[in-house]
């Protein structure tokens, strides 16, 4: 096992952390490492670290280690390590801030996620609300998983869960204004 | 009392039964009901992971057009209900970010507009003497889980029930003669996110802690109040059970639905019939206890 | 008939009620002064009386010091109060100078008052612009009363202070401190320490202020740059986290003065340094410069 | 007319080497009411201040500067000169020309003589505005007040009965002996807290120094050091505790039966009952919000069982002023009431206890007569699971702070159960173990490789029922990965808490208390016993968490702070004190906002003016209770507040002094 | 007459700055007052200065001797005012009323202000009429003809872009020689003042107030009353000053400077009794001072009508409307 | 007199060659005169440019003290107490910090230099620190010159 040499992550890190320190209101310095957040965290059995070692990297400045990980693509974002922890580290909103952060670093810990949410906004982007089908569609091709989910398609549009046509809102575009302005801004969608 | 509605993307497709039966007893319990218009996606379950501002600024716009017309929100959705909130919490919390969003959405939003849960605003209609003469069916017979997922109650600090014990909908079922059970997974995660992803496996194991715990306590039937849950609980329980080759049968319903029910609304104008594991014959079996157990 | 004289007759009407039936001894309101631009502060005691009381853009005058005129008496003071005026009660009950229940509060909302010195240079067609302190008012209503003259309102609860950002003060603050120290010299080179601003203040409540009296070492009495400016920070200290910025003591000051630009530095540090704080608008908060966190910034060496 | 005369020490050549001591004597001469100056070789020194003495007599002075060393090092020798000289002693003032001047500036010998010179002129504008003080003496009732008859007030009366002062201990239980009395065993050393415990409650009963004062709580606090005036309510008791023999025979007889509050709702007791066997006194009391006659006028069987006739339902409340010299407070703590965690079952699951409640399943005295079995089926637990820092720790819920003692009594709780159940699997979930006492470390390491206690480091986040387990999931953070545990009892060290009506009490003494409500003490290093309220000191849990040891400790050492006391019978006040002038004070109240001693109160005044009484508030100072630090003159606008000896005028004058 | 173009007037007293120190009025700032003539000064024509010339011979601040103790003795150094003859250059006719008032109180009765007179001696004053009423102004009610200053030694006029200067002394007559380069003599008629709105009625009102000492009058107009000095720090014609030292160990300097009868300490006395306790007392004392009992001593009013204290109250406590309630009063 | 005059202004006596700071120093009697005491004790040498006024508390140091000594001709004030918490009356200090960091920037805000007026924290043991400090404003006051703000320059006026 090679050791980490601290003193130097430290200095390269710093101003990053302390910068996603910012945008997600989260202090992790404040975090005394109990683990009760990943002791219940319902995906925490899949994880490669479980999410008190995503906060313990950002205490140690281990920054690109976080946003490597597998860890904060499964985050189901349910809270439950939130409303848990006694420190009030608000833990499900840093990983939400890291899994934007690895995105714009190009770090996609999972292409199948990541793909879902493009396609995803995509979709609310054209047609101001989500098409369901066309989803589930799109994420298969790009996902290659031809077959996944089709087993339930048809008794789904037989019960007339699923439209096979988009629907679209007349909003005179104000939705991909939205997207548009987020961008100006600097967003990374 | 009106209403603004936020149906959200799923309750006009996989939740559509959630939408009917909402319309339905509102009506009965005389709650206007003003459906959003030209209501837009709130970006749930994508746009929190991929920028922030773009996550407050969808549901902003819809909270906007209530403001616009005088109205808090109800949001079916718990998904929808989560991010609504979150909005106007940030909204409310600082006026930079207010500032912000209203440049980004390019109309007024003042914070004004509350995003509520349906749940919540179906408990308080409920209150009082006068619900004893509607109810139609008592739901004797009815051991319910109930079942509030992970976003509805959270963050602790909006939410308007306990996040790890939320009564308000045991309460709702009881007042219509339902038995709910006491459980310890109704805020546990049921791992939607990962369902209408790509992790299958993730999520099985996840649904199938859940449907244990409801049968371990005592529980004959599943109730929720997000389409997500219900999707995951209702359409992959029978690929749970495939998976563990058990069989757990438990019908999951939309506490809209039940309240319907014992209103007497019709089941097919709830959607009953649209569930995947077969409702209606735990449905048909209230219906017949009827007689002396009529309210 | 405009809305704000449809409003005097409900003062009037308001005030002779309340003095009718003696629920207050006296009434404090405004009257029409000399000049068509100008009103005064009226302290009626008869029924009759109350048919001077006026409401119009001109009502500049903040009533709340009169009721220190009331602090030997039993019976109770009807008030007319805006949020400025609200706040300086506010302020004048915190120091404990008068008590809540000797005092009738007759909210009301206030649509921001006219500048009288431009009144007076523009004449009575022209438009006036607002008086500068009511510019940056963020208080117009009463924000707790006993009755309410005019739309009826629900009580608000007092807002919540934000961290307040004075440009004014931020440009001051960019100059050199030769320029600073220039400029501010400038000004109190004309104080005639006529200490109108000190009188008319509602943060401003001793028995005996210590520019009035000798004994106390404190200031001397002649007329200089050097006594001028020690007049200007002690006061500027002493109503540290007491101020409601009103801006009464800018408005009358008989040289123009502009005195809240010490008062507005002390505020927006005390909202950066202690937290945001709005004095006046509830009694039972802690005063900024009466308490202490453990937490405060520390810049010590 | 200010005649002041000036004395420059030379101190050897401590100063004279640096500074030129004959030229301030000499620029000395031409100050403002400088009537004579000299220099001397040691002012301190017999002559030194016999010089002094005669030329208070010689030139008829009447304010002495005297520059020499820093006033920290001779002040009171002059000051006791020029007493003995028929002098005020607060006429004199010192320059301080060798500590703050020769000594640090011993290469700038000019610059050091003008700074001489301009120190001497600093002192002799100060000293001319000096007033005479007078230190008073406050007369100290012999007599001291304990609050709380847990161990720590136990030990605190003791200790001053023995010193030969009489102590009241006021408890508001029936019995005295507090938490300790709940408790089975006790770390490190295991022997049974009752062997240790009801020895000395015997003791303070039977001591003639000792005066007890059960089911009594203090109404109110008035007065200062040496003086207070307290008011204790003695509740109604309904029995003649003159009368009663303790018998028992009512208790066995009552028909109603509630939970116990001693025995934490593990087992029940009557309406008419002592808390536990040995409760001192031991006798009775009536609980009337139970009691069936108090309900509903009927019943009465204690009373006609009672041989002695000692049941009296007509019994009142009673109301005591006495007047003591000191008071110690050692009121105790309570347990943290965990059911504020939702992921802990809210207090729903029987089988989910406390550690006190552990302590009386434990207790061979207790419900189950020391047989360990869990609450729900009376089984034998196999699995159990210990969980630290439950409320302790955890800012979520509100306690930020380490409660000491749980680390402790967990692996003493660990070690009971191996004890008693050979065959059990104990585990402790901890944050960080923390062992700083003697023994403790030893201890832990015991219940770790004697008992076989398991230790995992993680913070518990979820029990859950499933069939008759209850499963406990932490995470194991040494190994990363979720763990859980089939328990079949989990006991929470909860966290010690103030009790929670800890800040009325202190409002009443006028004492100052934390955000957690724990009292705070003088100082936290160099007056840890002593609170801002003269003659008011701390003893035991009331001011953080402790464990016996340390509770036992800290109530000595606050009775050799009130034998200290009241060992005199009269104390002397400093006079450097606050006064207000009350001529101009407007009754703002802003001083009393900055007192740290609530020293500072409102009056009412009552005053002509143009004819007309009329009233109004000043502000008035308890010169007991003043310590002299002057924070409130400048909170104080119309500076109507002043310090003597350190008066705006005194200051100022230094001031101008120095600028010329 | 003898007129100047008023683009000219700077050469004018750039000539008499050279023989005196010229104070003209000028705006600075906001406000407007008498300051020493330099090239740059921005003239204040249009409308009566805000703050009057009376600190030019009573100034706000003012030393008196310096005195100085060693051991036991007691040294005084007599102060005496600088010797330098003074301009002063646009006095409005209600300021220089004002002086009257003054010469009246340090010059006559026995009692001689050395002070006082110096800088009075010193003093060439060159009236200046009023064109235009401002909306404050009553001087006419109190006598005083806004075209002719009393005791001026040149009265000006600015007409037509011009100023027209009139000797009135014949000190005034010798300026007007030594300028005579820049003169031009011609005839302009100098018109009545216009714009006049308040016009007080005084008569009776002196004698009338002889009776009012008790009058509940004083009650209600002082109610509204801040107390503040504003009105008598900004009047020309007030004159009340207190004695005060600035002492630096053995040293220090006795001055006078103004006091104002508004504050309540005006009155304080030692033992702290206070003859005038409430604002009743001192409103009343301010009024009758000016109205009835200068009025009695030295046959003047004390107000001259310059309306200055009109625009500076805070609360329109109006000397104009003081007399209205007077004459209405029974 | 202008303003810029009554900066420019110099006091006769002033020779700027052989000048001298005057700075005045507040210090609490349990903290920092102790630690004044201690330098002595422990002969550190600091420039002679200070005097050190005893004051129970600092807490006890009116701001209004700082604008009377830059009256009076004073260079520098200095306020000095114990450190937040070791205060021997507790909360002293807390209140002196609040008042000194509001009066700091203020003075800093009518242009006097923020050199002029500073405080700091100095306990009975920090000799060195009191040393060092004293040293340091010493010396960031020499680089600044006399103080002519807020200086009461009528005395001079009338001498003159």
């Amino acid at each position: 096992m090679s050791s980490v040499e601290l003193t130097s992550l430290k200095a390269k890190h710093d101003a990053e952390i302390q910068k996603l320190t910012e945008q997600s209101g989260v202090d992790a310095s404040k975090c005394y490492q109990c683990g009760k957040c990943s002791a219940g965290c319902p995906v925490a059995f899949a994880m490669d670290y479980p999410p008190r070692a995503i906060i313990r990297f950002l205490q140690l400045g281990l920054l690109d280690q976080a946003l490597r990980s597998k860890t904060i693509w499964l985050c189901a974002g349910c809270h439950t390590c939130s409303v848990r922890c006694p420190k009030e580290v608000d833990i499900a909103t840093v990983m939400e801030t890291l899994r934007i952060l690895a995105k714009k670093k190009g770090y996609i810990g999972d292409k199948n996620i990541d793909l879902f949410h493009n396609a995803f906004l995509k979709s609310v982007e054209r047609n101001g609300r989500v098409y369901e089908a066309g989803l589930v569609l799109t994420r298969n091709l790009f996902g290659r998983q031809f077959f996944r989910d089709t087993g339930h398609g048809l008794p789904m549009v037989q019960k007339g869960k699923i439209s096979m046509l988009p629907h679209s809102i007349k909003d005179n575009g104000e939705v991909k204004k939205i997207f548009e302005n987020v961008r100006k801004r600097g967003g990374n969608v | 009392m009106k209403y603004a509605y936020y149906p959200g993307c799923s309750l006009s497709s996989t939740g559509i039964e959630y939408d009917m039966s909402t319309r339905e007893i509102a009506k009965v319990l005389g709650i206007e009901l003003w459906e959003i218009p030209e209501w837009n996606c709130c970006g749930a379950s994508s746009a929190h992971l991929t920028d922030h501002l773009l996550a407050l600024a969808l549901p902003a716009r819809n909270l906007a057009i209530a403001e616009e017309a005088g109205l808090d929100v109800a949001i079916p959705c718990a998904a929808c209900y989560a991010r609504s909130k979150a909005t106007e919490v940030a909204v409310n919390e600082s006026e930079e970010m207010k500032k912000t969003i209203q440049e980004v959405i390019e109309r007024k939003y003042e914070g004004k507009s509350k995003a509520r849960a349906l749940l919540e605003i179906i408990g308080e209609s409920v209150q009082g003497d006068h619900i004893k003469e509607r109810i139609h069916i008592l739901l004797t017979g009815l051991k319910a889980a109930c079942y509030y997922g992970c976003l509805l109650v959270r963050p602790a600090s909006t939410a308007f029930d306990d996040p790890e014990d939320p009564q308000s909908m045991d309460q709702l079922l009881h007042l219509f003669g339902a038995e709910t059970v006491d459980w310890s997974y109704k805020t546990e995660c049921c791992g939607a996110s990962h369902e209408t992803s790509a992790k299958p496996e993730i999520g099985i194991s996840i649904l199938q802690k859940i449907f244990i715990a409801a049968q371990n306590a005592g529980a004959n039937c599943l109730v929720t109040a997000c389409p997500l849950c219900m999707n995951n609980l209702d359409m992959r329980q029978i690929e749970v059970e495939k998976y563990f080759s058990t069989k757990y049968n438990l019908p999951v319903f939309y506490f809209t639905e039940l309240v319907g029910l014992a209103l007497g609304i019709e089941p097919s104008k709830l959607g009953l019939n649209k569930h995947f594991v077969d409702a209606m014959p735990l449905v048909q079996e209230v219906l017949n206890r009827k007689g002396g157990e009529q309210a | 008939m405009g809305t704000m004289e449809q409003l005097t007759l409900q003062l009037r009407e308001t005030a002779r009620e309340i003095l009718e039936s003696k629920k207050a001894a006296a009434v404090i309101g405004w009257e029409m002064g000399t000049f068509w631009y100008s009103t005064a502060p009226a302290i009626l005691t008869r029924p009759e009386e109350t048919e001077r009381l006026v409401w119009n853009e001109y009502c500049l005058n903040n009533l709340a010091k009169y009721l220190l005129d009331f602090q030997n008496t039993d019976e109770k003071v009807a008030i007319f109060a805006r949020g400025c005026d609200y706040r300086g009660i506010n302020r004048l009950i915190q120091d404990k100078q008068i008590d809540r229940d000797k005092v009738l509060i007759i909210g009301l909302s206030c649509p921001g008052m006219k500048d009288d010195k431009k009144a007076r240079e523009l004449g009575q067609n022209a438009d006036i612009p607002l008086a500068k302190k009511c510019e940056e008012c963020t208080y117009p209503d009463a924000l707790a009363y006993d009755l309410w003259v005019g739309e009826p309102k629900e009580a608000a609860k007092p807002a919540k202070a934000e961290a307040k950002v004075f440009p004014e003060v931020e440009s001051l603050e960019q100059m050199t401190a030769d320029d600073k120290y220039e400029n501010f010299a400038a000004n109190y080179e004309k104080c005639l320490r006529c200490y109108a601003c000190r009188n008319v203040c509602p943060a401003c409540s001793c028995r005996e202020c210590i520019f009035g009296n000798s004994s106390k070492e404190w200031s001397a009495k002649a007329n200089n740059l050097s006594e001028n400016m020690f007049f200007a920070l002690t006061r500027a200290l002493h109503v540290a986290g007491r101020c409601i910025q009103c801006g009464e003591c800018e408005r009358i000051c008989p040289v123009n003065i502009p005195i809240m630009l010490l008062n507005k530095k002390i505020i927006q540090d005390i909202d950066h340094l202690f937290g945001p704080y709005d004095a006046g608008l509830d009694p039972e908060d802690k005063m900024p410069l009466g308490s202490f966190e453990f937490t405060d910034p520390e810049e010590f060496m | 007319m200010k005649r002041v005369g000036v004395f420059v020490c030379h101190c050897g050549t401590n100063i004279s080497g640096t500074v030129d001591c004959a030229q301030v004597a000499e620029a000395a001469k031409d100050f403002p009411n400088v009537e004579y100056s000299i220099d001397y070789k040691y002012m301190c020194s017999e002559p030194g201040q016999e010089m002094i003495k005669k030329a208070i007599e010689e030139h008829k002075l009447n304010r002495i500067v005297v520059a020499s060393c820093s006033p920290r090092m001779h002040e009171p020798t002059f000051q006791n000169c020029v007493e003995r000289a028929g002098l005020n002693p607060y006429y004199v003032e010192m320059a301080n020309i060798r500590e703050h001047c020769s000594w640090v500036h011993p290469n700038e010998k000019e610059g050091a003589t003008e700074k001489a010179i301009d120190l001497v002129r600093m002192a002799v504008a100060k000293a001319v505005r000096n007033q005479p003080l007078q230190k008073t003496t406050i007369p100290v009732t012999d007599r001291a007040l304990v609050i709380g008859g847990g161990i720590a007030g136990i030990q605190a009366a003791l200790d001053l009965a023995n010193a030969g002062h009489v102590v009241d201990i006021v408890e508001r239980e029936p019995s005295i002996g507090g938490k300790m009395a709940q408790i089975d065993k006790t770390f490190p050393t295991l022997d049974c807290s009752a062997c240790i415990l009801t020895p000395k409650m015997v003791d303070a009963a039977a001591h003639p120094n000792i005066n007890l004062l059960t089911y009594s709580e203090i109404e109110k606090v008035d007065g200062f050091v040496g003086n207070f005036d307290v008011t204790i309510r003695q509740k109604a008791r309904s029995i003649k505790m003159d009368v009663c023999t303790g018998c028992g025979i009512c208790m066995e007889k009552c028909p109603v039966k509630v939970d116990s509050e001693f025995e934490l709702g593990l087992a029940k007791r009557r309406a008419i009952y002592t808390p536990f066997p040995q409760a001192i006194p031991n006798k009775p009391v009536i609980d009337r919000e139970h009691c069936t006659y108090f309900l509903r006028g009927k019943c009465g069987i204690c009373s006609k069982l009672c041989p002695a006739g000692a049941v009296d339902y007509t019994q009142q409340d009673e109301l005591l002023t006495r007047r003591y010299g000191a008071i110690i407070v050692a009121t105790g703590f309570e347990l943290f009431d965990y059911s504020v965690y939702g992921e802990y079952g809210y207090g729903k699951y029987p089988d989910v206890i406390t550690g006190l409640q552990f302590e009386r399943l434990i207790n061979a005295s207790g419900p189950t007569m020391g047989k360990l079995q869990r609450p729900s089926d009376k089984k034998e637990p196999k699995n159990i699971v210990i969980i630290n820092c439950v409320g302790s720790r955890d800012e979520a819920k509100g306690k930020s702070y380490c409660s000491r003692t749980c680390c402790m009594y967990s692996a003493k709780h660990a070690s009971l159960i191996r004890d008693k159940i050979k065959d059990s699997n104990v585990y402790v979930f901890y944050m960080d173990m923390r062992t700083p006492g003697k023994g403790y470390e030893e201890f832990y390491d015991r219940s770790r490789e004697q008992y076989g206690t398991q230790y995992i480091r993680g913070r518990v986040s979820k029990i859950y029922p499933l069939n008759d387990k209850l499963i406990v999931r932490g995470e194991d953070t040494l190994l990363s990965q979720p763990v859980e545990v089939e328990a079949d009892l989990v006991i929470l060290a909860t966290a010690m808490v103030a009790q929670p009506d800890a800040d009325k009490l202190a409002q009443k003494i006028g004492i100052g208390y934390d955000k957690d409500n724990f009292y705070t003490e003088a100082h936290p290093k160099l007056a840890p016993v002593e609170t801002h309220t003269q003659g008011v000191y701390l003893a035991g849990a009331c001011q953080g968490p402790k464990d016996i040891p340390d509770s036992v400790a800290q109530a000595s050492a606050a009775a050799a702070k009130a034998c200290g006391l009241l060992s005199k019978p009269e104390i002397l006040t400093e006079p450097i004190v606050t006064e207000v002038d009350e001529k101009t004070c407007a009754g703002c109240g802003t001083c009393l906002l900055i007192c740290p001693y609530k020293a500072i109160d409102l009056k009412t005044l009552t005053e002509r003016i143009a004819g007309e009484i009329v009233e109004r508030k000043v502000a008035t100072v308890n010169e007991g209770l003043c310590q002299g630090c002057g924070a409130c003159t400048v909170a104080c606008r119309s500076g109507s507040i002043y310090l003597k000896h350190y008066t705006d005028e005194q200051i100022l004058a230094e001031v101008n002094a120095l600028c010329l | 007459m003898f007129t100047v173009q008023e683009s000219e007037i700077r050469d004018l007293l750039n000539v008499l700055n050279k023989e005196y120190k010229v104070f003209v009025p000028a705006k600075v700032g906001d406000e407007s007052k008498f300051v020493p003539y330099e090239d740059n000064v921005e003239f204040c024509w249009d409308r009566n200065v805000l703050l009057s010339v009376k600190d030019k011979f009573f100034p706000q601040t003012e030393p008196l001797y310096k005195f100085k103790t060693k051991r036991q003795n007691l040294e005084i150094e007599p102060l005496a005012p600088k010797d330098e003859p003074v301009l002063l250059f646009g006095v409005r006719s209600c300021d220089l009323q004002a002086l009257n008032c003054l010469d009246q109180v340090f010059l006559t009765k026995g009692f001689v202000d050395e002070f006082y007179r110096t800088k009075r001696e010193q003093a060439t004053i060159v009236a200046l009429g009023c064109n235009e009423a401002e909306d404050t102004c009553f001087c006419t009610a109190m006598g005083v003809d806004p075209q002719k200053g009393h005791g001026a030694d040149i009265q000006a006029h600015w007409l037509q872009g011009k100023f027209a200067l009139e000797a009135l002394t014949d000190k005034g007559q010798k300026i007007i020689d030594t300028l005579k380069s820049y003169l031009k003599e011609e005839n302009l008629e100098v018109p009545e003042t216009k714009g006049f709105q308040l016009q007080p009625d005084m008569d009776g009102v002196p004698e009338k107030l002889k009776g009012m000492f008790d009058s509940d009058l004083w009650t209600e107009v002082a109610r509204k009353c801040l107390n503040c000095g504003a009105c008598t720090y900004i009047c020309p014609t007030c004159h009340c000053f207190d004695m005060s030292q600035d002492v630096r160990g053995e040293e220090g300097f006795k001055y006078r400077c103004w006091d104002s009868c508004m504050f309540e300490e005006y009155t304080l006395m030692a033992g702290g009794h206070n003859p005038r306790p409430t604002k009743k007392e001192r409103v009343r004392n301010r009024f009758l001072h000016k109205l009835c009992y200068f009025p009695e001593r030295y046959n003047m009013l004390l107000c001259t009508g310059c309306g200055r204290c009109l625009s500076v109250c805070p609360v329109n406590l109006h000397i104009t409307s003081i007399i209205d309630k007077v004459k209405e009063a029974n | 007199m202008s303003v810029n005059e009554a900066l420019d202004q110099k006091t006769p006596t002033e020779n700027l060659e052989n000048w001298q700071p005057k700075i005045l120093v507040f210090a609490c009697n349990w903290c920092t005169y102790a630690g004044a005491d201690l330098t002595g004790l422990s002969r550190l040498q600091y420039p002679a440019t200070v005097r050190i006024l005893r004051v129970p508390c600092s807490g006890r140091v009116n701001p209004q003290f700082v604008i009377k000594a830059f009256q009076k001709g004073v260079d520098a004030v200095l306020v000095c107490g114990c450190h937040p918490g070791d205060c021997h009356y507790t909360t002293g200090n807390y209140f002196t910090r609040r008042r000194f960091l509001l009066m700091r920037r203020l003075m800093e805000y009518i242009g006097m230099e923020p050199e002029r007026l500073q405080a700091s924290w100095v306990s009975a043991a920090e000799a060195q620190k009191f040393q060092q400090l004293i040293t340091e404003v010493t010396e960031q006051i020499r680089a600044l010159g006399p103080n002519r703000k807020l200086r009461d320059v009528q005395w001079e006026q009338w001498n003159n």
